[in-house]
């Protein structure tokens, strides 16, 4: 099962719920699962220009079909721009 | 616009007389970036540079006379002018970079008439006369009477500066230059101070002229520096009065690169260091 | 110097050849984007609003177009209108004004004449009409309700409510974890302070540059100035509507970038103004449409409230980011909350931060984008509690050091990090372990940034006589170049300058993301050593055959393939590739790959200071900095990026930002009063590169580019205030305002 | 409007080209002369990019009317090397990696070959002051500041060889 955290502007969709275990194979599966949890939550995080997954501490931009090995922590973060 | 280098002062004058929009320049170091900035093109750009006297550094009879298209560059190369007039040639070395002080002169430095002009100071405290050219012949001005303003000048239509004259400083007297910028180089003048002291035998101060740049619309003469330092020593009373003296004279504005209430502080501190300074120079001899 | 942690030995990754591309540096012949010319080519200019905010009644071209010499005349109303929801759609509307200009400088029309002379006096023939409207420039005004209004359509996002009314704060971002009260509750000391910074440019030497030449294929060439050629073509493509097949775009040498140069600027006008002229167009910036036009990095104000137990472990961090955006949003502030507190193990912290737009230039990334103003609070006030405490400040750094597994304020953990291996090297080093000169003040600061990955491709094609070119596509704006080649010759074993590395165009390598986020030598590099490898395989293959045995008795070592049993002398690489047309045609390999896993990047520095108190002139007189590079594939351009990361970071501490007068005009848009440090402004930058491997490089390499600009103004307002007393909370720390601060007292707070 | 016609000695070669009166020099060896190695990075004389040698004299070519240059004796960032032969400024810039973009390059090595030529031996601190009006945002200026004094070395060993 992943470990899904929530940040703080997140949790204004998961009504508070600051942690979440899914079990999903990829990002896009795991999206899926939070969507039927927290209604509109999926369209939220599924906007890549807007969201990036730090998988493992591994920051992923675009990472819909990224797979998630089992008990990964999951956070989703914003996309990194750089000099 | 035209280019034109004449050969002589004659030819500037007839090539001025005839036309109000032509220009004269040295360095072109403020008239390229004016230009750039948007500034209308004069009609002609009239290059000083080919002529000798307009380029020229030469003693006689006691008296630097200072070409004043010479870059400053040449000003510092000069031993025996540095010597004589220490401040005022290190003025001239803080006029921008090296590329710069290859091309800026004294008479750009005036004519432009910024008030943040490094060298005009030094000019002033030491009685600088300017040989002006124009269609009426040569006439000869103190450099003091020559900026009326930001970019403007005294100088009538026609009339351009040949040359600088300046007295040979007698014994135990010498200048100094500091000015205040963020950087080390490359910025203009925030502050900018020079001085001009005398000694007497006992180490008092005989004779002393007190200049500021950036504070006023032009360069300000602070006489009352200079009488608070004659007749005294350069001790911590003096140079406190001194201070005093030219923040008191200093009435600046606030702009991008300073405000008034630092300006003001500055130029006392840098009225004082100039002083210290200049006295230290006079007290081992001067330039002789 | 170099503190290694366990890396293995290597025989070219770590040292210090001559970069290929320098001979042509020294001698003039490196062509940039501005020095090419073509057959028949124009010139561009572009006509910008003088006004800060108002709308465009009218353009009347028609002067303009019957000017001698003048090819072609655009405005806004050429381009089309990209729907509402499409990401490129403000980097659009930056690029040719629609309906509103939003900042002085904003690009209102382009002409294309035979002259530069000409194109520039027919664009200001060209006649606007505008109606002025109020315009806001300063970051907390803007932000109240009833300020002049930027854009109808921004709401804010992340509040706790949505918004009913359109405001100029695009974003709120918010980080939170533990509990901040009972954090602040256990605090013995409490420091809290608001800093100020304001916007600051990048300020590369070589301006924007281009030239398009549009032909009657309806195909166009873009040579250009660029950190990633890739996205010139799709930005490019998506202001013009093209696919972008039409568009193939050519990466000159580039000079500088540090983050400006990631997005565009004239290159669809160029391509415009080809099309309709029928001719190449070259468009090159003057400086001051550099300043006026291009993007600088944020001004910001920044809260922040520490508290700390009495043995100096911070428990609490409160912390409020207003990062203004120029005229349309980006993700300053976002980036800014995830890094405010990053150098810090803290339990419980509130942070939040809020984009807001402002009738300035709209910002690009500057190096590390967002992370230096929010090391300014968070390092001044760490500062602050060491000295309430009385600790040294390494100390009080190394007790609240993350380490790997640690949560890292933004969510995830942290991999393997060096941010205690800086510290432990600053605390080691004779600087720091010398006592400051009398007089003079020190300062230390540390400083984090993520570094990112991305997508990166490259080519590796052996030549016949056993040379190789390593293509890449990551324009190289620091000797990436060389990395690639040491990282290929490390692999290939051969000699350094056997390799040439080139930069290829959009249509000779694959999808390359920008040269970005300290990414290249990291990702690129990745690529580079993933082709290498499978030409490796296919060395041992050819060798197998020229041997006639089985390739598992092949073996590559040391640039030579050498039999397992012995039965054959070894063959050199160049035996190889002289026979591979015998052996199976050209030996070439290609990646193609998403890097992962890229090394956070952190350095720490010390600086010391001296300081006249009568004018408020500061003197760096000393100045070392630490940082992490993972490996060092060329300790000369690591030391380059650290040293010229530093120096960037002083000018922003001491002297640089934008100063708009009351109408929004830009009133130093020249590097006479847009003071970048020149060299006598400066001591030499010592530096110690410390090596901790990231464990997901092949040869360990973390990105160097950024991080180095993070520390420097805290470490420097620390040492100003150690030298004087004052401590000063807004930037530039210039002569007057630090002299304003020694004036009238400022010390610590409390 | 009729250009001016100039004659001058630009890199050991005597030229002549044709340019506006208003226009830069910088602009004329651009343009008219094809020699790209001075580049502009302001154009109004305050980062050096576009240094020269003109009779002798450090200049910015950007701030010099090309038809200043008639009968002038110029030195280009392309003529400072003897033939193949780099010069100490550009093996020791080169081995000391005192460039990264390059871009300000042409300017540095122009400003401290002026340097050299009139001060064979200088100290870290005239160095500093001497390459003042070069403006370089990539190095923090340390590894050029190093290259200028290694290069007045290995002339000095040169002269002494």
């Amino acid at each position: 099962m992943a470990q899904v955290h929530f940040s703080s502007n997140q949790r204004r969709l998961t009504g508070g719920v600051a942690q979440v275990e899914v079990d999903a194979a990829t990002v896009r599966e795991l999206l899926r699962k939070l969507e039927e949890m927290f209604p509109g939550i999926g369209a939220h995080l599924d906007r890549t220009s807007a969201t990036a997954v730090a998988i493992d501490g591994d920051i992923i931009p675009d990472p819909m079909y990224e797979a998630v090995p089992a008990d990964a922590e999951v956070h989703f973060i914003t996309p990194l721009a750089g000099g | 616009m035209r280019y034109v280098a004449p050969a002589s002062v004659a030819e500037v004058v007839a090539l001025l007389a005839g036309d109000p929009d032509a220009r004269v320049f040295a360095g072109a170091t403020d008239l390229v970036p004016q230009m750039r900035a948007g500034r209308p093109e004069p009609s002609v750009a009239i290059d000083l540079k080919r002529i000798s006297r307009l380029t020229d550094v030469s003693l006689t009879d006691g008296t630097w006379r200072i070409g004043a298209a010479a870059p400053t560059a040449d000003l510092t190369a000069n031993a025996a002018l540095a010597a004589d007039l220490p401040g005022l040639v290190y003025a001239g070395g803080l006029i921008g970079s090296d590329q710069i002080q290859n091309r800026a002169s004294l008479g750009g430095n005036l004519c432009n008439a910024s008030p943040a002009a490094d060298s005009v100071p030094s000019l002033v405290v030491n009685d600088a006369q300017a040989v002006v050219a124009g269609s009426g012949g040569e006439r000869t001005v103190p450099v003091i009477d020559i900026p009326t303003g930001p970019g403007r000048t005294s100088l009538q239509p026609g009339e351009f500066v040949v040359e600088f004259l300046i007295d040979r400083p007698p014994p135990s007297t010498s200048d100094a230059y500091l000015r205040l910028i963020p950087r080390t180089e490359m910025d203009i003048a925030i502050v900018g101070a020079a001085a001009r002291v005398s000694l007497d035998g006992d180490g008092n101060c005989s004779a002393a002229a007190i200049a500021l740049a950036a504070v006023a619309p032009t360069v300000v003469l602070v006489p009352a520096a200079a009488e608070a330092l004659i007749g005294h020593p350069a001790d911590d009373d003096a140079l406190a009065a001194v201070a005093a003296a030219a923040a008191e004279a200093a009435s600046p504005i606030d702009d991008k690169r300073g405000t008034i209430a630092y300006r003001r502080q500055v130029a006392g501190v840098l009225a004082k260091r100039a002083v210290l300074e200049a006295a230290g120079r006079a007290g081992n001899g001067g330039g002789r | 110097m170099t503190i290694t942690e366990q890396r293995p030995g290597y025989r070219y990754v770590g040292t210090r050849p001559v970069r290929h591309d320098g001979l042509d540096k020294v001698v003039g012949k490196a062509r940039y984007a501005a020095d090419l010319v073509l057959p028949g080519m124009l010139y561009g200019h572009v006509l910008r609003s003088p006004h800060a905010h108002a709308r465009i009644v009218a353009i009347d071209t028609s002067a303009a177009e019957a000017m001698p010499g003048v090819r072609a005349v655009i405005t806004g109303a050429d381009f089309g209108d990209l729907p509402a929801d499409d990401p490129e759609r403000n980097m659009t509307r930056n690029l040719m004004a629609r309906d509103k200009v939003l900042y002085e400088g904003h690009a209102v029309a382009a002409v294309a004449a035979t002259t530069r002379r000409q194109a520039r006096d027919a664009a200001e023939a060209i006649e606007v009409t505008y109606e002025a409207l109020p315009h806001t420039l300063d970051i907390l005004e803007a932000m109240e309700p009833g300020a002049p209004l930027l854009h109808e359509d921004i709401f804010t996002t992340g509040l706790d409510s949505e918004p009913s009314e359109p405001s100029n704060v695009a974003n709120r971002t918010c980080y939170e974890r533990g509990d901040i009260e009972q954090g602040f509750a256990e605090a013995d000391v409490v420091v809290e302070g608001e800093f100020v910074t304001k916007p600051i440019h990048q300020g590369y030497i070589e301006p924007h540059a281009c030239v398009a030449d549009t032909g009657q294929d309806g195909k166009t060439v873009i040579w250009c100035s660029s950190q990633g050629h890739f996205r010139v073509r799709s930005q490019t493509a998506a202001m013009l509507g093209w696919d972008t097949s039409r568009i193939k775009v050519i990466p000159a040498e580039i000079g500088g970038g540090f983050g400006g140069k990631t997005t565009i600027y004239l290159e669809p006008l160029a391509v415009e103004l080809s099309a309709r002229a029928g001719r190449p167009v070259k468009m090159v910036m003057s400086r001051d449409e550099v300043f006026r036009a291009t993007g600088p990095t944020p001004g910001s104000v920044i809260r922040v409230k520490l508290g700390a137990t009495g043995d100096g472990r911070i428990t609490a961090a409160k912390a409020w980011l207003a990062y203004e955006s120029g005229a349309f949003p980006g993700v300053w502030a976002m980036l800014g909350c995830m890094c405010v507190v990053s150098p810090y193990n803290v339990e419980n912290f509130l942070i939040e931060g809020y984009e807001v737009v402002v009738n300035k230039p709209v910002n690009a990334a500057y190096r590390a984008p967002s992370a230096p103003m929010a090391a300014f609070a968070t390092d001044t006030l760490v500062d602050e509690i060491a000295r309430r405490l009385d600790m040294d400040p390494i100390d009080l750094r190394l007790l609240n050091c993350p380490n790997k597994g640690d949560q890292a304020p933004y969510g995830p953990k942290w991999p393997l990090i060096g941010l205690r291996e800086c510290l432990e090297a600053i605390r080691d080093s004779e600087h720091y372990r010398s006592r400051p000169a009398p007089g003079h003040g020190r300062g230390v600061a540390s400083g984090f940034w993520f570094n990112i990955g991305e997508a990166s491709s490259a080519t590796v094609n052996l030549n016949e006589n056993g040379t190789a070119t390593v293509v890449t596509g990551s324009p190289d704006i620091g000797g990436s170049r060389a990395s690639m080649a040491l990282m290929a010759a490390e692999e290939l074993g051969i000699d350094v300058h056997a390799i040439q590395p080139v930069v290829g165009d959009t249509e000779v390598v694959g999808f390359t993301d920008v040269t970005e986020g300290s990414r290249a030598t990291f990702a690129t590099g990745m690529a580079v050593v993933e082709a290498c490898r499978d030409l490796k395989g296919q060395l041992r293959g050819r060798a197998a055959r020229m041997w006639d045995c089985d390739v598992d008795e092949v073996e590559w070592a040391d640039g030579q393939a050498t039999h397992s049993g012995g039965e054959h002398e070894p063959l050199a690489l160049a035996d190889i590739t002289a026979e591979a047309g015998r052996t199976g045609g050209p030996l070439g390999a290609t990646a193609s790959l998403n890097a992962r896993g890229a090394g956070p990047a952190f350095s720490v520095q010390v600086t010391d200071v001296s300081v006249d108190e009568e004018t408020g002139r500061v003197t760096v007189e000393r100045y070392t900095t630490a940082q992490d590079a993972g490996t060092a594939i060329h300790p000369d351009y690591v030391e380059g990026q650290m040293q010229g990361g530093v120096v960037q970071g002083i000018g922003w501490a001491l002297n640089e930002e934008y100063i708009h007068d009351a109408d929004g005009v830009m009133e130093n848009p020249g590097f006479l009063d847009y003071r970048i440090p020149v060299a006598s402004d400066l001591p030499m930058i010592e530096t110690i590169i410390v090596e901790v491997p990231n464990p997901n490089h092949p040869y360990g390499v973390r990105g160097v580019g950024e991080v180095g600009i993070v520390p420097p103004i805290p470490a420097l307002a620390n040492a100003i205030h150690d030298a004087t007393g004052a401590r000063i909370r807004e930037l530039p720390m210039s002569p007057p305002r630090v002299l304003d601060a020694i004036m009238s007292g400022n010390g610590d707070g409390g | 409007m009729s250009r001016t016609h100039v004659s001058c000695n630009i890199n050991g070669d005597d030229v002549e080209f044709l340019c506006d009166a208003g226009e830069s020099l910088l602009d004329a060896l651009r343009d008219e002369m094809r020699l790209m190695g001075a580049k502009e990075g302001c154009g109004t004389g305050d980062c050096g990019a576009c240094s020269i040698i003109m009779d002798g004299r450090l200049q910015c070519s950007c701030l010099v009317f090309a038809p200043e240059a008639d009968g002038a004796t110029i030195v280009t960032v392309e003529g400072i090397a003897d033939g193949d032969h780099l010069h100490p400024l550009q093996q020791c810039f080169l081995e000391g990696a005192a460039l990264q973009c390059g871009v300000c390059t042409p300017g540095f090595l122009v400003a401290a070959k002026a340097l050299l030529d009139r001060n064979p031996e200088p100290t870290e601190t005239e160095v500093r002051y001497a390459l003042a009006g070069n403006l370089c945002r990539c190095t923090g200026y340390d590894k050029i500041v190093r290259s200028v004094l290694a290069a007045a070395d290995r002339m000095k060993e040169e002269v002494a060889g």
